[in-house]
């Protein structure tokens, strides 16, 4: 089973470093042969997907009670994507083992990057909304990880930190999105939720759930706004950037709203957001790649206009558009893929990115310069490579567009300019012209190497020459996605001399044209950088910065150390809602009626003069005698109503709290007068307010209606059953004996806890081992 | 070195803690029928040898108490624990009380008693570690 | 009879803690104050219980009521004692009414050192009982 | 002290005999007991004195009470009217008392009767340091005092 | 008395607040001496104040002749004032060596460990 | 309650609000003590008066309880002052 | 009717009461501070199995009939409450063998970690109100010991907070207890609620349901009532800060949820809808609380407020599925914030520091610790397929269900800042290089056996933690037949009160 494959492909992941072990540097191209194999097994599917037009369905129950389930179904689009990242997978393996040989982390990188291809198969595979979503953010930590691969580096940890942060900002938009569309859709299975579009957009919640599912998309997928990180993104290893940033993670974005297209797309608000997002993203890409020397943003760049192209096709929607978008996919996988390992390799060769500190390398490396030739050929869109009938295909849609027409073409007219010109730049700059000194002495890199990129650009080549091996997939996928009929697709090179053609040619000419002054484009463009400065990505900084800020400063005003602030806040929250909750919710009754002795009321009268003394002294002794006074007549209050007990209780205790207080006190300051005039009135009114509140709910309960009480039961049974006649005492060791227990426990606690505080002081300074002092002598 | 106690408070103090003791042990027998009972009772017991403890110091309350007050929390707490157990010996939910009568004298014995002594025991235990702890270090203050 | 003896007692006792309170407001040092308290207080107590004893007239109440007087005799001196000296020496300053101080000059703050201004006759016996008896009267 | 214990014991001998378990039957059996003591006193050398302490003991109280009323009323006029008639003043009081135990004791009831509290003992336990609060006959006072010594050791012999 | 003691609890309550919201730590300490004495009145009294029928059955009888005042609040308050005790003397020792440590009676500059 | 014992608590706890009103003057320490000290011995009077009102004699308890042990509070704070506490504090 | 409902209270109070009469024996008190949470350990897997199968359990203490004596309750929550505290002692009893230093022991460590979890357990177990008052008191003694063990200064200055602020929450508790009982004449918490409901319409139980919110929302430190807990948390050893971490705050949080669905679940509609601006504010002060701090451990405490939120959500959604979601929530926060907190003291033993600033490069040497820090770490951060992620997709689902969208917006975004949280702690402690490398050993030497006693409750509970994400099924299935008894307050009545009871005059 599929999804037996992926959970053990997590498995194998764990146990690179172990295999590393035994088998050393050959663990990568070994390890290859687990997503080839799994190519294998697609291709086994090939002909009931793409040849029967069913989606194979492989069922596996996860969380039933939650409506998940690990169930993996495989149609055209999932086949393709499947393809994609499984053969990439292993083509990338096979090149990193090469590109990393005797770096000390390569295991590690083989466990993440592992991973990674599991989370992405997942999730091109899953039918699960939540499932989905757990391998989305699985690829999203893994993908963190492999950004950050050079981890003692700061800006590589600044970058891996940028993409994690954009693309789980948006996962959790997503999440939301996909809760959204589950309660609406009354279905957790995308493939269900395909069947019941019209549905989904009559729905109340289709605005708030197409937003959140979009956000996710369009910060996987690096569109505008968002896609300042995937550039800083390069940060990682190059096969990571071969691998994540151009047929996998990022188009995992592009794949969710592919996948949705049936459910939620063809909406005004659907076509009017993709297919402006995706446009300006387009020309965005495509206007900075051309700022950078830098051969790996060069080319990260470009992936942002593809993946731009590819949203807006979505976005237009029509069925040339979601021909054209499954047509681009499959080039610009193939193509972007082997110019990121072609990259690697002049990295590698070389010791440098610069696209113009290097030149003339086709002599030194003729098979490396013949691969990027041919698969920038297809970047740039030059027949007879598939990426030529993409871009044809593209154009054609972007003429029948149903809104903004005139906008997309133009930015679709000048993104293939600048691409054109990008293509140049990466494929022509390094490997013609005069040879340049580069850091490092640059030859033709080992095979395994030039293999990933060797096949892809054949296979970019073949599929161009012979697009018709491509038709029933990319029909199959179609109909899938949502195309109005499943119909009958034929890719091919040659339509014939038409407007697409026309603009094509144009923009050809235009391309060289802007390479051949590229030196001087860049210079131009050098006076725009302030503006770029402020770009989305300082909007990213700014968002961090107030992140930080926002948060200092929550912490200054909440959590400011003052203990006084802690209490009068705590207070008045508590004063605040019963006092909301006392006159809003409930009207109080106060019926009593005084009945009071003289005495009594002098008693009580003590009681407060001893409390109210006890925070006027000036002296703390003072203070000390005053709360004894005021404990002893709480103690002859109870001599008074009927609590013989705890009168004894409550002077034995006021008794010993003035002995220790006592004996406490001797080593402390004087009281000191540190608060401030209006600081004591704001104590005053905070003590005011709760004390006031304690006596309106006193009184609220002995006016209000009261029920009988359990103690009756006491009383009867104290000394029946009980065999004592002090039924406080009874109560205490019988009745409610658990209490008494939890007692007598805390006072040992409370005992344990003095003993501690006075014997033993562990911080000796710069010791770190606290010692115990005399601990067997004393009591 | 300040002196201990006076002569009058040592006298005071030598007779008052047997008297005190005494009826600390009166209120905890009798605590079942009349006020009193196993808290009361430790409370006076710890205050006669807080008593003691002011006259004659730590030494000397060391000297005449023997074991450790911290001892006297832990068996009190264990013997109030052990007293909810019987019942359950009785198949009856922890803590229902059981009731003997001691033959010869005819006492009436019973689990809340023994509960009621370990709260005694814990008590004076709890008071005590508090008091001679901060004595203690009331005694020689460069070790704070 | 009994009622009206009972209630004389009530009302004596009541009447002596009164007027142990007024001593004690009025009186003008700490020394003449505690003489108030301590033996006013203590009649008055030993009056109501008194008054208790004849109350309930049960032997076992009786002997409570004689327990509290007995109590009372024993710990209130004491602690007078022990707050007198205490407050003395700390330097409590005397009333201005007062003749005669004949404790003053024995007495070194230092080391609270108590001399009885007799030594030089019995230096010896002095040391011999230097440490206090076990023991006593009984 | 042997001769309380056996006061004692015969009184609760009296109560288990009578079968009468009540205080006032303990009472009785005490007050039988100790005429019986008081019987064999002359026989027995350990009874010695046993039987003239009880008499003693409530003159002594009796002696006490009386003190104890009176100079309080002296006190209490003092305090009720409104000038001063005291003349307080802290005096020595030579003791006679050796041990601690009647140390203690007299200075307790020195301190009981109104007029005089004493403050403390000197260290070599010769001398009681009195606050009085009536020195104008001091010779009296110092008698009075001595004679409440002298009653109150008789107690002891 | 209930209305009475109604009002004294509130005050007792608000010195006891008043007292919390100083800075001496001493006077923290107090504060919580009369919080809990407020607190265990306040379930003394509002279970309601009987006069002189305390819970105790007389000798001989199965149960009180008459009404007496309600044992189970005061069987709590006991119960709490113990709790209360045991807290207590665990602040008083707490507050001393809060001193000996910070060396500072001053509530403000015990801050270090917030920010 | 027959107005002798009325009479007499009211007179008691008017004495215990003079008791307390030196508590307030002070002015030095061991004059508070005092104060606290005939406060818990009064009280033990009105305990007794209490229990003849109301014929409870187990109060009575409460009384000897305070007779015993209240006294305490005054030698911790005596044993305050001689160890050279401030008597002014 | 089974007695043995009290073993999980019984038990931890003898391992107290013999560890504290052996206190001066070392090697007993730790013999039986594993033998006793052990004990307590399967007491607890018991209880939630007989639990399971039998339903609501109930003993009456002493004997004596419902409203009258104490009775302890085992319903599905205290059971699973019970046995989280089974797991998270046992744990931290291991883990404690090694990191607490000998002093520590002498001075009566171990007996006050049990004694806690007693407090905690009773606190779980009992169905009285004013019984749940007594064993807060015994956990919160038990942890006010517990935090100045040691006496350092900032251990102190963090008591005074910790300890003043709890003893207010536990005087707010007492006068509504008090209150309570004077207007309905019981404490037994089913006999309360079935007496309350009489009484509806008599607006004293909005009032009293206020004071118990507060009371127990600084027990859980809520909005804004957290104060004492980024106080304190961070000061004591860390073997207490874990232990702190993964019970205390979940006690008062439990006792909201027992309250606000037992006694106080007549209007929802004010009650819960003030919970739920709590559950907001809590979580999202908390995380920026966090996001404020550069150390390790504090950033920790300021989480466990922060999560805190998302199990007052659950409560206050009201919803079945919103009640499911708490409930999931609490199992897999205890677990993992336990372990983070275990972690911070492993990472602190091996550097000598929990400032992330001063820390760095535990990535590269100790890959076995990265591993088990990035567990609990994405779990509490909410990443699947972890605990936390089914946690916080229960609770978002139930409050999209409930169209309570601002509260989702601020959960979601919530759990982005968490994870900012656990990003800067990985990226700083275990990516950066040691600001120290370079010196030739400046850490302290660790023995092997000391890393195995320190390691295996970190690894038994990130195991767990992987547990319930990959097989939530049953988990699942526990927490909703635990909510589906929460949500019907007459089962737990009867099974107390008796089938047929009435408000006894
Ligand atoms: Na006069
Ligand atoms: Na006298």
């Amino acid at each position: 089973m599929m999804q037996i494959a992926v959970l053990s492909g997590f498995v194998l992941a764990a146990f690179a470093p172990l295999l590393y072990r035994w088998l050393g540097q050959r663990t990568a191209a070994i390890m290859a042969l687990y997503p080839l194999a799994i190519v294998v097994w697609l291709l086994a599917q090939w002909p009931t997907v793409v040849g029967g037009g069913d989606p194979v369905w492989l069922e596996m129950a996860w969380v039933p009670g939650m409506d998940i389930t690990l169930t993996f179904f495989i149609d055209g689009l999932g086949l393709l994507f499947g393809l994609l990242i499984a053969g990439i997978g292993a083509l990338v393996l096979v090149y990193a083992g090469e590109y990393l040989r005797g770096h000390p982390d390569l295991p590690r990188f083989l466990v993440i990057i592992t991973a990674f291809m599991m989370s992405m198969l997942g999730l091109v595979l899953a039918d699960n909304l939540v499932t989905l979503f757990v391998f989305w953010e699985l690829t999203s930590i893994t993908s963190y990880l492999l950004i950050g691969f050079n981890h003692t580096d700061l800006s590589a940890r600044k970058a891996a930190l940028q993409g994690l942060f954009v693309t789980v900002a948006g996962g959790l938009a997503l999440l939301a999105g996909l809760v959204m569309l589950g309660v609406a859709g009354e279905s957790w299975s995308l493939a269900e939720l395909a069947t019941r579009g019209e549905r989904l957009r009559g729905h109340d919640l289709y605005t708030p759930m197409l937003i959140c599912l979009l956000l996710g998309a369009f910060t996987k997928s690096a569109q505008f706004p968002f896609h300042f990180w995937l550039p800083n993104a390069m940060a990682a290893p190059t096969p990571v950037s071969a691998y994540l940033h151009s047929a996998t993670m990022v188009k995992a974005g592009i794949y969710l709203m592919a996948r949705l297209q049936p459910s939620l797309g063809g909406t005004e608000l659907w076509v009017v957001t993709l297919s402006l997002v995706g446009g300006v993203t387009m020309f965005t890409g495509a206007f900075l790649a051309i700022r950078h020397t830098n051969v790996k943003k060069l080319l990260a760049y470009s992936t942002v206009m593809a993946l731009g192209t590819l949203t807006m096709l979505l976005g237009i929607g029509t069925e040339g558009a979601l021909i054209a978008f499954v047509t681009f996919l499959l080039a610009h996988s193939l193509y972007k893929g082997a110019l990121f390992m072609v990259a690697g390799i002049l990295d590698h060769e070389t010791g440098t990115k610069d696209v113009t500190a290097m030149g003339g390398l086709r002599a030194l490396m003729p098979l490396t310069s013949g691969v990027a030739l041919v698969a920038a050929l297809s970047l740039a869109g030059v027949p007879p490579l598939l990426g030529f009938i993409g871009k044809e295909l593209m154009l054609d849609s972007v003429l029948g567009a149903s809104h903004f027409m005139a906008l997309l073409l133009l930015l679709a007219f000048m993104a293939a300019i600048l691409t054109i010109a990008v293509a140049a730049v990466v494929a022509l700059r390094p490997f013609f012209g005069e040879q340049r000194q580069t850091p490092r002495a640059a030859h033709e890199p080992p095979l395994a190497m030039l293999l990933g990129p060797a096949v892809l650009a054949v296979a970019s080549l073949l599929l161009g020459l012979v697009p018709g091996g491509l038709d029933r997939l990319v029909g199959v996928t179609v109909a899938g996605i949502g195309a109005a009929r499943a119909g009958d697709v034929h890719l091919a090179l040659w339509h014939g001399i038409n407007l697409p053609l026309l603009i094509s040619l144009v923009a050809l000419v235009l391309g060289w044209v802007t390479y051949r002054r590229w030196d001087r484009v860049r210079a131009r463009l050098a006076y725009l950088d302030p503006l770029m400065a402020r770009g989305p990505e300082a909007g990213y900084d700014a968002v961090m910065t107030a992140i930080v800020r926002v948060a200092e400063w929550q912490t200054r005003a909440l959590q400011n150390g003052y203990l006084r602030n802690y209490l009068a806040m705590t207070l008045l929250v508590l004063v605040g809602l019963v006092g909301h909750a006392f006159f809003f919710r409930h009207a109080p009754q106060f019926a009593f009626s005084v009945d009071v002795y003289l005495h009594e009321a002098v008693v009580a009268g003590l009681m407060i003069a001893g409390a109210v003394t006890a925070c006027l002294m000036k002296s703390r002794l003072a203070a000390v005698a005053a709360v004894g006074v005021m404990g002893f007549s709480i103690a002859l209050t109870f001599v008074l109503f009927s609590a013989p007990d705890l009168a004894i209780t409550q002077l034995l205790v006021e008794t010993l709290t003035v002995i220790l207080l006592v004996l406490v006190l001797f080593r402390l300051p004087r009281f000191a007068n540190l608060s401030a005039p209006t600081e004591r009135l704001r104590d005053l009114v905070v003590a005011s307010a709760f004390g006031i509140m304690v006596t309106l709910l006193m009184l609220a309960v002995l006016g209000g209606e009261r029920l009988p009480r359990i103690s009756d039961y006491m009383v009867e049974n104290s000394q029946p059953l009980g065999h004592g006649h002090n039924i406080v005492n009874v109560i205490l060791v019988d009745f409610r004996a658990l209490d008494t227990l939890g007692e007598i426990f805390v006072l040992a606690l409370a005992a344990i806890g003095v003993y501690a505080m006075l014997r033993f002081h562990a911080a000796a300074p710069g010791g770190r081992q606290p010692t115990p002092r005399r601990e067997e002598d004393d009591g | 070195m300040v002196k201990s106690g006076t002569l009058i408070l040592n006298v005071a103090a030598r007779f008052l803690l047997p008297l005190q003791l005494l009826f600390s042990l009166f209120l905890l027998l009798r605590g079942h029928d009349e006020p009193g009972g196993g808290f009361i009772a430790g409370l006076v017991a710890a205050g006669a040898f807080a008593l003691y403890l002011f006259a004659f110091g730590l030494t000397a309350l060391r000297a005449m108490i023997k074991v450790s007050p911290r001892d006297l929390v832990g068996l009190g707490l264990l013997l109030a624990l052990l007293s909810t157990l019987p019942a359950w010996w009785q198949g009856e939910p922890f803590f229902t009380s059981q009731w003997w009568t001691i033959p010869l004298i005819g006492y009436k014995a019973s689990t809340p008693l023994i509960f009621d002594i370990g709260v005694y025991l814990v008590v004076l235990g709890s008071v005590l570690t508090a008091l001679t702890a901060l004595m203690a270090t009331d005694r020689d203050p460069e070790e704070a | 009879m009994i009622d009206v003896v009972k209630q004389g007692l009530i009302l004596a006792g009541a009447i002596f803690m009164f007027l142990a309170s007024l001593g004690l407001l009025r009186l003008p040092d700490l020394l003449t104050r505690m003489h108030a308290t301590t033996k006013a207080a203590t009649l008055g107590a030993t009056l109501i219980m008194l008054a208790v004893a004849l109350h309930f007239a049960d032997v076992a109440i009786v002997a409570r009521a004689f327990g509290v007087i007995i109590f009372i005799m024993m710990t209130a001196p004491v602690a007078a004692h022990v707050i007198g000296r205490a407050g003395y020496f700390v330097g409590s300053k005397l009333w201005d009414g007062t003749v005669k101080d004949e404790l003053r000059p024995n007495y070194d703050p230092l080391t609270h050192e108590l001399k009885s201004g007799r030594e030089t006759e019995a230096n010896a016996r002095c040391e011999a009982k230097l440490t206090p008896r076990e023991g006593d009267g009984q | 002290m042997i001769g309380a214990a056996w006061n004692l014991l015969l009184g609760f001998a009296w109560v288990v005999l009578s079968g009468d378990f009540s205080g006032r039957n303990l009472l009785a059996g005490l007050v039988f007991g100790y005429l019986a003591l008081a019987l064999l006193q002359p026989q027995v050398p350990a009874l010695a004195g046993y039987a003239q302490r009880p008499p003693r003991l409530i003159a002594f109280v009796g002696f006490f009470l009386k003190e104890l009323l009176l100079a309080n009323l002296k006190v209490a006029f003092d305090v009720v009217t409104p000038p001063w008639y005291m003349r307080p003043g802290v005096i020595a009081m030579p003791l006679t008392a050796e041990s601690d135990f009647e140390i203690a004791f007299v200075a307790n009831l020195i301190s009981l009767t109104p007029g005089t509290l004493s403050l403390d003992v000197s260290d070599d336990r010769k001398v009681l340091y009195i606050h009085a609060m009536f020195l104008d006959d001091e010779e009296e006072l110092r008698s009075g005092l001595a004679e409440l010594e002298r009653r109150a050791l008789a107690l002891f012999d | 008395m209930e209305p009475l003691m109604a009002v004294s609890i509130g005050v007792l309550f608000a010195c006891a607040i008043y007292m919390m919201l100083r800075r001496s730590i001493v006077k923290l300490v107090i504060g919580l001496m009369l919080l809990s004495n407020a607190a265990n009145l306040l379930i003394f009294s509002t279970a309601g104040m009987v006069r002189g029928k305390p819970p105790l059955v007389p000798e001989g009888l199965a149960s009180p002749a008459g009404s007496v005042a309600d044992p189970l609040p005061q069987a709590l308050v006991l119960t709490a004032i113990v709790i209360a005790f045991g807290v207590l003397s665990f602040s008083v020792v707490l507050l001393r060596r809060a001193w000996e440590v910070v060396r500072a009676d001053d509530l403000d500059k015990m801050k270090d460990t917030d920010t | 309650m027959p107005t002798v014992i009325l009479l007499s608590l009211v007179l008691m706890t008017l004495a215990l609000c003079l008791v307390f009103a030196r508590l307030f003057i002070g002015p030095s320490l061991p004059d508070r003590v005092v104060a606290l000290e005939l406060f818990s011995s009064m009280i033990v009077g009105i305990i007794g008066v209490v229990a003849i009102a109301t014929d409870v004699p187990s109060l009575l308890d409460v009384a000897i309880v305070m007779a015993l042990m209240a006294f305490m509070a005054a030698i911790g704070f005596a044993r305050f002052l001689e160890r050279g506490g401030p008597r002014d504090d | 009717m089974n007695p043995l409902i009290a073993l999980p209270i019984l038990i931890p109070l003898f391992s107290g009461a013999l560890s504290l009469v052996f206190w001066r024996f070392r090697g007993m008190q730790r013999f039986i501070a594993v033998g006793g949470t052990a004990a307590l350990l399967l007491s607890g897997i018991w209880l939630l199995d007989a639990v399971s199968e039998q339903g609501i359990l109930v003993s009456q203490m002493g004997g004596w009939p419902a409203p009258f004596g104490i009775s302890l309750v085992a319903d599905l929550l205290g059971a699973i409450m019970v046995l989280l505290t089974g797991i998270i002692g046992f744990a931290v009893a291991i883990y404690s063998l090694a990191s607490i230093g000998r002093g520590h022991v002498a001075f009566g460590y171990f007996p006050l970690m049990h004694l806690l979890l007693a407090g905690v357990a009773g606190a779980f177990l009992t169905g009285d109100i004013f019984n749940l008052y007594v064993w807060f008191e015994v956990m919160l003694v038990a942890s006010f010991a517990l935090l100045i063990l040691g006496s350092e200064k900032a251990q102190m200055e963090g008591a005074i907070k910790y300890v003043t602020l709890n003893l207010m929450s536990s005087v707010i508790f007492l006068i509504a207890v008090g209150l309570l009982y004077g207007k309905v004449g019981t404490l037994n918490m089913a006999d309360i609620a079935q007496r309350l409901a009489l009484l509806e319409g008599d607006g004293m139980v909005d009032v009293l349901a206020m004071m118990f919110m507060v009371a127990f929302g600084i027990k859980a430190a809520a909005f804004p009532l957290f104060f004492w807990l980024p106080a304190s948390y961070h000061t004591p050893p860390v073997a207490v800060s874990a232990l702190f971490a993964g019970l205390l705050t979940k006690v008062g949080v439990y006792a909201l949820y027992r309250v606000f669905t037992l006694i106080f679940h007549h209007s929802p509609g004010y009650t819960h809808e003030i919970l739920l601006w709590g559950a907001g504010l809590t979580m999202l002060s908390g995380v920026l609380g966090a996001a404020a701090q550069f150390e390790f451990r504090r950033i920790l405490s300021f989480h466990i407020v922060s999560q805190i939120g998302y199990m007052i959500l659950g409560l206050a959604l009201f919803t079945p599925l919103a009640i499911v979601g708490g409930v999931f929530y609490i199992m897999h926060h205890i677990i993992v914030k336990t372990n983070l907190f275990l972690i911070s003291g492993i990472v602190h033993r091996l550097r000598g520091t929990y400032d992330l600033k001063k820390l760095g490069g535990i990535y590269r040497r100790y890959p076995w610790l990265a591993v088990l820090f990035l567990i609990p770490a994405l779990s509490l951060a909410g990443i699947p397929p972890l605990s936390g992620f089914f946690a916080k997709f229960i609770v978002i689902r139930a409050a999209i269900e409930a169209e309570a969208y601002g509260v989702t917006f601020i959960a979601l975004l919530v759990g982005l800042l968490t994870l900012y949280s656990m990003i800067k702690i990985w990226a700083e402690a275990f990516w950066k290089t040691s600001p120290e490398d370079g010196d030739s050993d400046p850490y302290p030497e660790v023995s092997h056996r000391e890393l195995w006693l320190v390691g295996a409750p970190v690894v038994a509970l990130a195991v767990c933690t992987l547990v319930i994400g990959f097989n939530a099924e049953p988990i699942y299935a526990l927490a909703e037949a635990s909510a589906d008894q929460l949500l019907s307050p007459e089962r737990y009545i009867e099974a107390v009160l008796g089938a047929n009871s009435e408000v006894q005059p």
